[in-house]
């Protein structure tokens, strides 16, 4: 690919020590909880990639280190270029933050509810110094219009309480995109919004992310949301990718069988469709202290031998998107490196 | 710190003030006393002294510590300290007043001994050594006169009050003829202990104690109220008698050989607790222990001792180094009998150990005393019981010692008969009284102290360097007062360590200064002292505050 | 006659700014054996319908008027000692926040055997059993029994709930949003469980939900509420593919399809009114593009608009052009936010 | 497992840090004080030989460091070292009075949390109510009142006035007991113990009852309880074994803390009612300069607090499965 | 929506972002006083609570005689009176005016309780931050320390330090700040933890703002209110505390405080003399302080005891 990318992240890892109850044996047992686990992928400029999967498969996690709120346990991340990995010197770092932002989950949540919408935008204006007070003012203004709060100073004065959900989704957003980010992650950024507002934002985001040319994560375990929001499509699985590539490929053709899954289960609005049947077996399993071979072994309908002794590869599938499956025929034979799972 | 209300007169001071007024003036003088909240009565009679400075224009300034940090400064800090407030409590033995007019005043005992005060007059000395060797009565008595007469011309100490002993006994328990007041010391006594006559169904003795029993130990002097307990359970050669003179006890006679020779007849029959016989060896072993070093707190008693020679089994000879008129008093009535059988070996042993025998506490106390140990259960109560078969056996059946830290509580208790004898009662007076004259039971029998409560001014420092200065603050103080207001009239006002409670020893003709803040301010003008224009006092001319910040 | 019949049943909170009418005159049957799902955006009164239904509701809620017919028996009358009699052994309720449904300091069996000793009056050994059979039921190890709530995870917890539910096999099941709250796999594993039920044991049930699609897949029968009032009510393949309401028109909007990967969302701008202070006329007008004079200070009434389909629109006349009006995005574009 | 006993031992490790630093900040406390610590007991009128003798039997001859050593080592021997004023160790002075403070404090925790449960059920149970309002006004007096006030309003009625109780003291005189036991059972012991008790009560049982009133309330309003309601269970068994037995974890671990508090010994009641425990001990070991026996009493006091509050965690995990130990969520 | 948001270069200006830093902490503490004005309890308490500090402010207006002044009619003592027109709570065994010395007590009340809560407010919730917010090591040390306050009996090392350090109010109040913080601060602490999970946090600090900023402008504003109810149950304390050491006899002397007054009744037998105009009043008075700092706190004291599920 010619664009070089924005994001690069390479055998990403981020492992949690298990906790325990004192007196009763857990369900789980003691161990290493290894929310992410060796993952890869790049982000050209401009593009977004969606990355989805069952609930504690990693997304939250991934989304964290890529915002540098957590220290991966092993792995590189590379901003434009540069390995930021272990970044610590203030100044690059806020440098960093600058250009980094997230868009939450739940915006009831995402501001501070002591402060007025105004000062909760004033924040990062102070902490990256920019502008003068009539600037700054003048600045949040834009950035509430930006997101459709028309006219702006009448939600200056407002507390978050006194705000609907997506008013302050659009807040939240409106937050993000005042200190001019390049890159925007949204992890799950509409889940707490009704359905008839959730269009709304979602659309939104996508014109302007789309017209500020934003290098974007999207995060959602809704399927047809990623389809909608984004152009590449990453599907994990208990820490790990197991399928990414072109939303089309891996949404219309996917060749990994939990993707398949995944994809049967999507409920159709459409109540004159037959719902697909879902192949899959038993619950996901706990994440502590997980076997050897294919994470997906005991859910599988196709798990073979194999499946159990070795840990897949993610390897090029003949319709575009790369797959960590042993079962799935390789395009070609060469085992596809890291560096190569370009998208 | 406290201030009185009373402002300086300023009408008899002089409207002109001295040009060197400055540098004469006296500093603010400090008053150490307890806090109101452990002992009313000093932190009140402080207030009232500076009350009296103030008036002849000294600032004085209370400063209220705990009991601990007082000693820390009056005994260690001695030359730091102003003024404070200090008592003498009455002990038996101080019914001799030797312990008073040598300890507390000769030299030799300024500089870490009882003279704490600093007191020095080579007059006093040679009568305080005088009388301590005088054998004779009566000679005794004109020596101890002539050292009250100095003590109180000079002002040695800021005498304040003999507060009065209160105690009630239930008079339907105890037959009141058969309550025995001792001069000094009141009813609570031994002679009562043993001759009360029970009247009625209850033939106990209960009665209350503020404070915790420490030890029950022949060999530690602790607590106060452990020796309630101890001169009950061991017996002693001689006991102090309810007039105040020692007269013999576990001896059937003590006869002075010589100035320095005493022989002591045992009483035949005598037996220990345990039944084993008292014997001239277990006396020997009693005033020999303390020398080993192991009873530390006994030895200044038996230091005098020469030697002691058993000439029978129930006769001994006591030889001493040099005459010692206390003798009697202090050590003959002081040491406790203990019975060689059971603590030589533990004395022995203690020999290669840190501790002594003050840390010794028998699980049974075995004495040969009138009361016999029962039980001690710790912060509650000690009993006795009446030992039948002693040469002066007890009347009543128990003696049981309660520990009612409330005073409030002790006083409820003797009015609805939980205890039948208020041995101890730290609180008013005059409500004590009352609640007597309201009560069919009780009877109240007040006697004058033995002790006495003053002020200690350090001879040390200016001003209480000077005489003048001390007579005109003794004029100033108005005691009558003190005994009138803080004690609610339960004291009679002092000039004397000794109490007039003791008409043998007290000098009823003292010239100690009264007279009012008139009378005070003349000494202090005669002295040469001189006010400035705000009525503040100054040094006589020529002197200056040396120790002013 | 329907198993459950609800006649103009009116339910208010008191607040400290009024009377909140959450549910405001709602009418709809169940029969025996099918299954309604009620969608509608968060606050609407879903949940306080189904709560008013078997009067459960927070202390300040009363039920203001109308009638609650269950199995020939007006709820709304019946004395609370029978009532009592009625929850779960007839009619049981599986709560919004199934998750947190359950005594934390018991293990979940333990919930089991209360309600099959006490209620069922099992014995011990037979409880057990039934549990266990419950259990495999709806897809769920037996040993997890014995389990703290907190070591089942959502989707387990939710099973869990309904198959305690099912203990007592109740004529009706209320759900209040099973799915909510779980991911795709898991609520394809609940929903299969509860279709299953209703194939196998003929189960009637009313499901809360605000995903239109979880109703296109499991209901037969949809009722659409707004505002505390239902404004569209019928057959979910009618309901849905022609939609009678401008609201529920727009609500298919906003759903995206994986399979259409090609349309836009379009989004209802606006929220739904203050229930305290509710407007005048229809509760969406405010909201609604084709919104007319009328719609202002008009309540339009719940109609029959065809086989079993009802709606409350002042259009319904003219209601070909919205429909095909509704599909722009332009249309839904003119509302001011 | 593993990380279960790490958490044990981590925490027993912890317990042991504490309180080594809690002694050694008494010790110095203690020692650097100025003034010779024996001074109350030091007559200035003994000869230097006596005076030493006294400061060697103490051990406060040696170098201030030496003395923390050993002061170290008896104390990890449970030794205490020799009371100045009893002169007596230290541990057997404190074990004359311990079981007293002991039969106080846990006939006070009985009736306090007693009632104070209960209460705070029926206060729960009757929100909104007058009887609430009144409750919690009534509640809130007992919580603030002093102490050593009521005891003595306590006094002046019950023991004074009406003569029903003792006016103080541990047991009627001149009785012997046999065994402890004997004298837990005895009348006149209880009727000793009854006022005291009820003055700590009193003081005591505010907190589990607004404890329970205020977690009942927050219980009443989870979901467990609302669909226990659902479930058509009876009013009682949902108040009190959904309510009640969820909303009693934070009281149970109160009382257990409390309890760490209170065997220190409550000085003011045991002064007014001249109860021979260990908190009016260590108060008069203080006021007496008994150095030994007030630091003593202290690093008991300490101790128990320090366990009790372990005991505390502990308990709350064992009743609460949610409670999870380590690093992680 | 169609204007450009691109804003490359802007202009810094230090001096402002320090004002508006002080000027947000300033906004917020005066937040945390709004909780009185919906709360009827909270009001009562407060309303107790400036009752008596105006009773502190002007005693020597509102008492007629100095407390402690020992009074002669006629030159007689005036000791032991009942209440009567002139001295309407009568007065003690030394002739002083129990009336005056109860207006006077309100002063140390106020300043023990001011101070001792000021001090339990500004550590404990420095504390709790800190720890709540940095986790690891720092919340290792932090709580660490907190434990051993905890391991500490309070009454008695209150009395053993003002035994040691003389007996003085600033004694007092020394002691029970060296304790008295560790409830707050643990508290202060989980309610951090909780705090600081959730996104506005994280979204601070994906703005970039610095930790100390963090934890002061958007962490402290949210635990700010608990702080203060903390002060005001830590102020009841502090009284109640107070009142118990002059009651055991290791209080200041010089001060006439309500605890004093009852050590005083007590040792002089007020009891037994029926004098209830004595005893009752400072107690009484004691009580309503305390009560206000628990009416403010509206008797929450499960916060006093918050759950220990995420520790
Ligand atoms: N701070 C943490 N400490 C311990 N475990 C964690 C932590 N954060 C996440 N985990 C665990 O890591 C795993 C992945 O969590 P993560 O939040 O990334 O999942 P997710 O895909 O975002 O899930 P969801 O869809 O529910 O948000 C989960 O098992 C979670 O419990
Ligand atoms: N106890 C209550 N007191 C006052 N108002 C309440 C109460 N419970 C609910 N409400 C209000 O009543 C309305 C309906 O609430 P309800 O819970 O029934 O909505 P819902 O449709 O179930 O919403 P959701 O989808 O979020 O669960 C809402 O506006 C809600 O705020
Ligand atoms: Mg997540
Ligand atoms: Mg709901």
């Amino acid at each position: 690919m010619a664009e070089n990318p924005i994001i690069e992240v390479r055998g990403l890892s981020k492992h949690f020590e298990a906790r325990q109850h004192l007196f009763r044996k857990s369900s789980t047992g003691a161990g290493v909880l290894k929310a992410v686990d060796d993952v890869s992928f790049r982000i050209p400029k401009g593009h977004s990639l969606g990355i989805a999967g069952e609930s504690g498969c990693g997304k939250t996690t991934t989304a964290k280190m890529l915002l540098k709120l957590y220290e991966p346990t092993s792995g590189s991340f590379l901003f434009n270029g540069k390995d930021i990995t272990h970044l610590r010197a203030k100044e690059e770092l806020k440098q960093f933050r600058k250009q980094a932002q997230l868009m939450f989950q739940n915006p009831f949540e995402a501001l501070n509810p002591r402060f007025t919408i105004f000062r909760s935008l004033l924040e990062p204006l102070i902490v990256h110094d920019i502008g003068t007070k009539e600037e700054r003012a003048a600045f949040i203004k834009q950035a509430l219009e930006q997101v459709n709060l028309i006219p702006a100073e009448n939600f200056f004065e407002k507390y978050p309480h006194q705000m609907s959900g997506g008013q302050l989704q659009r807040v939240v957003l409106a937050r993000a995109l005042i200190v001019d980010p390049i890159f925007l992650v949204a992890d799950e950024p509409v889940s707490m919004l009704d359905v008839s507002v959730r269009a709304g934002v979602l659309n939104l985001m996508k014109t302007l992310t789309e017209r500020l040319q934003l290098t974007t994560v999207y995060i959602s375990h809704d399927l047809s949301l990623i389809s909608y929001m984004c152009e590449q499509t990453a599907i994990m699985y208990l820490g790990k990718v197991v399928e990414i590539g072109d939303t089309m490929s891996v949404l219309q053709k996917p060749k990994h069988p939990y993707t398949q899954a995944l994809l049967a289960a999507v409920p159709s609005p459409d109540p004159d469709e037959e719902p697909e049947e879902v192949l899959i077996k038993n619950h996901v399993p706990s994440p502590i202290n997980m076997p050897n071979g294919c994470h997906f072994q005991d859910r599988c309908p196709y798990t073979e031998a194999i499946c159990r002794e070795k840990t897949p590869e993610l390897r090029q599938a003949e319709t575009g998107q790369i797959v960590a499956c042993h079962m799935v025929t390789p395009f070609f034979d060469r085992k596809a490196e890291r560096e190569e799972h370009v998208i | 710190t406290s201030e009185t209300q009373t402002q300086p007169k300023s009408t008899d001071t002089p409207k002109t003030e001295p040009a060197d007024a400055k540098s004469r003036e006296i500093r603010t003088l400090q008053i150490l006393s307890r806090p109101q909240a452990s002992a009313p009565d000093e932190y009140e009679r402080a207030n009232l002294i500076a009350g009296a400075m103030k008036e002849l224009g000294i600032n004085a300034e209370i400063k209220a510590m705990p009991y601990e940090q007082q000693s820390d400064i009056v005994w260690y800090k001695r030359d730091e300290w102003d003024m404070t407030g200090w008592q003498m409590a009455a002990r038996p033995e101080r019914l001799d007043p030797d312990e008073f007019v040598y300890n507390l005043f000769h030299s030799s005992t300024a500089k870490d001994g009882y003279n704490f005060i600093g007191y020095n007059n080579p007059e006093y000395d040679k009568i305080a050594e005088q009388q301590r060797i005088t054998v004779d009565r009566e000679e005794r008595k004109n020596l101890i006169f002539k050292a009250q007469e100095l003590i109180a011309s000079d002002v040695a100490y800021l005498f304040n009050v003999h507060p009065k002993l209160k105690y009630v006994y239930n008079h339907q328990v105890f037959d009141p003829n058969s309550v025995v007041e001792m001069a000094g010391m009141g009813i609570r006594n031994i002679w009562t202990y043993l001759n009360a006559a029970p009247i009625g169904q209850q033939k106990n003795m209960v009665l209350n104690s503020n404070d915790s029993v420490q030890a029950l130990n022949p060999f530690y002097i602790s607590g106060s109220f452990d020796s309630w307990v101890t001169e009950l359970i061991w017996d002693r050669l001689m006991r102090i008698d309810k007039d105040g003179l020692p007269k013999p006890w576990a001896a059937e006679s003590v006869t002075w050989k010589t100035d320095t020779q005493i022989e002591i007849k045992l009483r035949a029959n005598m037996k220990w607790h345990d039944g084993k016989p008292v014997t001239a060896e277990d006396v020997k072993f009693s005033y020999e222990a303390p020398l080993t070093g192991e009873v530390p707190m006994y030895k200044p008693f038996v230091e005098i001792i020469d030697k002691i020679d058993i000439k029978d089994p129930l006769t001994l000879e006591f030889t001493l180094k040099r005459p010692w008129a206390a003798f009697e008093t202090a050590s003959l009535s002081k040491l406790n009998l203990v019975p060689k059988h059971i603590w030589g070996p533990i004395i022995e042993d203690l020999k290669n150990k840190p501790e002594n025998a003050e840390s010794y506490q028998e699980k049974t106390p075995i004495g040969s005393g009138p009361f016999k140990y029962e039980n001690w259960k710790f912060k509650e109560e000690v009993v006795l019981s009446a030992n039948t078969e002693h040469f002066s056996p007890p009347k009543i059946e128990k003696w049981i010692m309660r520990e009612i830290p409330n005073t409030e509580a002790s006083l409820g208790m003797i009015e609805n008969g939980e205890i039948n004898f208020l041995a101890v009662f730290p609180g008013d007076g005059q409500l004590l009284q009352q609640k007597v004259e309201a009560s069919p039971n009780l009877t109240m029998v007040t006697t004058t102290d033995l002790g006495f409560q003053f002020f200690a001014m350090n001879h040390r420092r200016p001003p209480f360097n000077d005489v003048a200065f001390r007579r005109a603050l003794a004029a100033a103080v108005d005691r009558d007062m003190m005994a009138q207001v803080v004690y609610k009239g339960f004291a009679e006002p002092g000039d004397s360590v000794i109490s007039p409670a003791l008409p043998i020893w007290k000098n009823p003709s003292l010239p100690y200064p009264s007279g009012g803040v008139e009378e005070a301010k003349k000494i202090l003008q005669e002295a040469g002292y001189e006010w400035d224009a705000a009525g503040k006092l100054l040094y006589p001319a020529g002197k200056k505050e040396e120790l002013g910040k | 006659m329907s198993l459950l019949e609800v006649n103009d049943l009116k339910i208010y909170y008191k607040t400290s700014r009024g009377i909140s009418k959450a549910v405001d005159g709602v009418s709809f049957a169940v029969d025996q054996g099918r299954s309604l799902g009620l969608v509608g955006e968060s606050g609407c009164g879903k949940s306080t319908l189904v709560k008013g239904i078997i009067r459960v509701l927070a202390g300040n809620g009363v039920i203001a008027g109308g009638s609650v017919n269950f199995d020939g028996n007006d709820l709304t009358k019946m004395a609370e000692s029978h009532i009592r009699q009625v929850r779960w052994k007839d009619l049981s309720l599986i709560p919004q926040a199934a998750m947190d449904s359950l005594n934390p300091v018991y293990p979940v069996i333990d919930s089991f055997l209360e309600i099959l000793m006490l209620k069922g009056k099992l014995s011990r050994a037979d409880a057990i059993q039934r549990a266990q059979e419950l259990f495999t039921m709806v897809g769920l190890d037996t040993k997890r029994l014995r389990y703290y709530p907190h070591e089942f995870s959502g989707g387990m917890k939710q099973r869990a709930m309904i198959a305690l539910a099912l203990a007592l096999s109740p004529k009706l099941v209320i759900a209040d949003e099973p799915v909510t709250a779980l991911d795709v796999i898991v609520q394809n594993q609940v929903l299969r469980v509860l279709k299953n039920l209703k194939k196998e044991l003929g189960l009637t049930l009313v499901m809360i939900t605000h995903d239109i699609s979880v109703v296109a897949e499991t209901c037969d029968d949809v009722a659409v509420m707004y505002a505390g009032k239902i404004i569209e009510l019928g057959p979910v393949s009618r309901v849905l593919k022609h939609s009678m309401h401008p609201y529920t028109m727009g609500l298919a909007n906003a759903f995206p399809n994986l399979k259409k990967t090609e349309s836009t969302l379009i989004s209802i701008e606006g929220s739904p009114p203050d229930l305290v202070d509710p407007p005048k006329g229809c509760r969406f007008a405010a909201r609604c593009p084709f919104q007319i004079e009328a719609c202002a200070h008009e309540e339009p009434s719940l109609v029959s608009v065809g086989d079993r389909h009802f709606a409350a629109c002042h259009r319904l006349d003219e209601i070909a052009v919205l429909q095909a009006k509704a599909k722009e995005v332009d249309t839904w574009r003119k509302i001011p936010s | 497992m593993g990380n279960r006993s790490k958490f044990i031992w981590s925490r027993l490790a912890q317990m042991v840090l504490t309180l080594w630093i809690i002694a050694t900040i008494l010790f110095f406390i203690f020692r650097l004080m100025p003034g010779n610590p024996l001074v109350a007991y030091i007559d200035p009128t003994f000869t230097k030989e006596q005076q030493d003798i006294l400061m060697a039997q103490f051990g406060l001859d040696k170098p201030l460091w030496m003395q923390y050593l050993i002061y170290l080592a008896n104390l990890v021997q449970g030794e205490l070292g020799d009371s100045f004023k009893f002169r007596a160790p230290v541990m057997e002075v404190i074990w004359g009075v311990l079981p007293n403070t002991l039969y106080l404090m846990l006939f006070s925790f009985v009736i306090a949390y007693l009632v104070g449960i209960l209460g705070g059920v029926l206060l729960a149970w009757k929100r909104k109510t007058r009887f609430e309002t009144i409750g919690i006004i009534a509640t809130l007096f007992t919580r603030s009142a002093p102490q050593m006030w009521v005891g003595m309003i306590v006094l002046v009625i019950f023991s004074f006035h009406l003569n029903w109780f003792p006016s103080g003291g541990a047991s009627a005189t001149g009785v012997v007991y046999a065994s402890e036991w004997e004298k837990l059972t005895s009348l006149s012991f209880l009727k000793h113990l009854f006022l005291p008790s009820l003055t700590a009560a009193i003081y005591l049982m505010g907190l589990p009852l607004l404890l329970m009133r205020s977690n009942m309330l927050d219980v009443m309003g989870e979901s467990y309880v609302e669909v226990a309601r659902m479930r058509g269970l009876s009013e009682q068994r949902i108040m009190l074994k959904y309510a009640a037995r969820n909303a009693a974890l934070p009281v149970v671990t109160a009382m257990a803390v409390g309890i760490g508090y209170a065997l220190g010994g409550n000085v003011v009641i045991e002064m007014v009612f001249s109860w021979p425990g260990l908190g009016r001990l260590l108060v008069n070991a203080v006021s007496a300069s008994d150095y030994a026996l007030a630091q003593g009493a202290f690093i008991l006091s300490a101790a128990v607090m320090v366990i009790m509050n372990f005991v505390a965690d502990i308990l709350y995990s064992f009743l609460d499965p949610r409670v999870t130990f380590g690093k992680g969520r | 929506m169609n204007t450009d948001v691109r804003m490359e270069q802007r202009p810094v200006q230090v001096a402002y972002r320090k004002a508006g830093f002080l000027a947000v902490l300033g906004k917020n503490l005066a937040g945390a006083f709004r909780f009185l004005k919906n709360d009827p309890f909270s009001m009562t308490g407060a309303v107790i609570y400036l009752f008596f500090i105006l009773i502190a402010l002007f005693a020597p207006l509102l008492a007629p005689y100095d407390p402690h002044e020992m009074i002669k009619h006629n030159g007689k003592l005036a000791f032991n009176q009942p209440p009567s027109a002139e001295h309407w709570l009568g007065t003690t065994n030394m002739g002083r005016d129990i009336f005056s010395q109860l207006v006077y007590g309100a002063k140390p009340a106020m300043m023990v309780g001011l101070t001792a809560a000021f001090f339990v407010v500004v550590v404990g919730t420095l504390v709790g931050l800190f720890a709540g917010y940095y986790k690891g090591r720092v919340d290792g040390v932090l709580m660490r320390v907190t434990d051993i306050a905890f391991g500490i009996p309070f009454e008695p090392f209150v009395i053993v330090l003002v035994a040691f350090l003389g007996p003085s109010v600033w004694n007092i109040v020394l002691a029970m700040g060296l304790l008295l913080w560790r409830d707050t601060a643990r508290v202060i602490r989980s309610q951090v933890l909780t705090v600081r999970e959730r996104s506005f946090v994280e979204a601070a600090k994906i703005s970039g703002a610095s930790d100390l900023r963090i934890l002061f402008v958007q962490v402290a504003p949210n635990i700010l209110p608990l702080s203060f109810l903390y002060g005001s149950l830590a102020m009841g304390w502090a009284i109640l505390t107070e009142a118990a050491v002059s009651f055991l006899g290791f209080g200041d002397p010089a001060m006439m405080s309500w605890g004093f007054m009852l050590n005083d009744a007590y040792a002089s037998q007020a009891l037994s003399r029926e004098a209830y105009w004595w005893i009752i009043p400072p107690g009484i008075f004691i009580m309503l302080t305390v009560m206000a700092g628990f009416y403010i706190g509206r008797g929450s004291e499960e916060i006093l005891y918050p759950r220990l599920k995420n520790q």
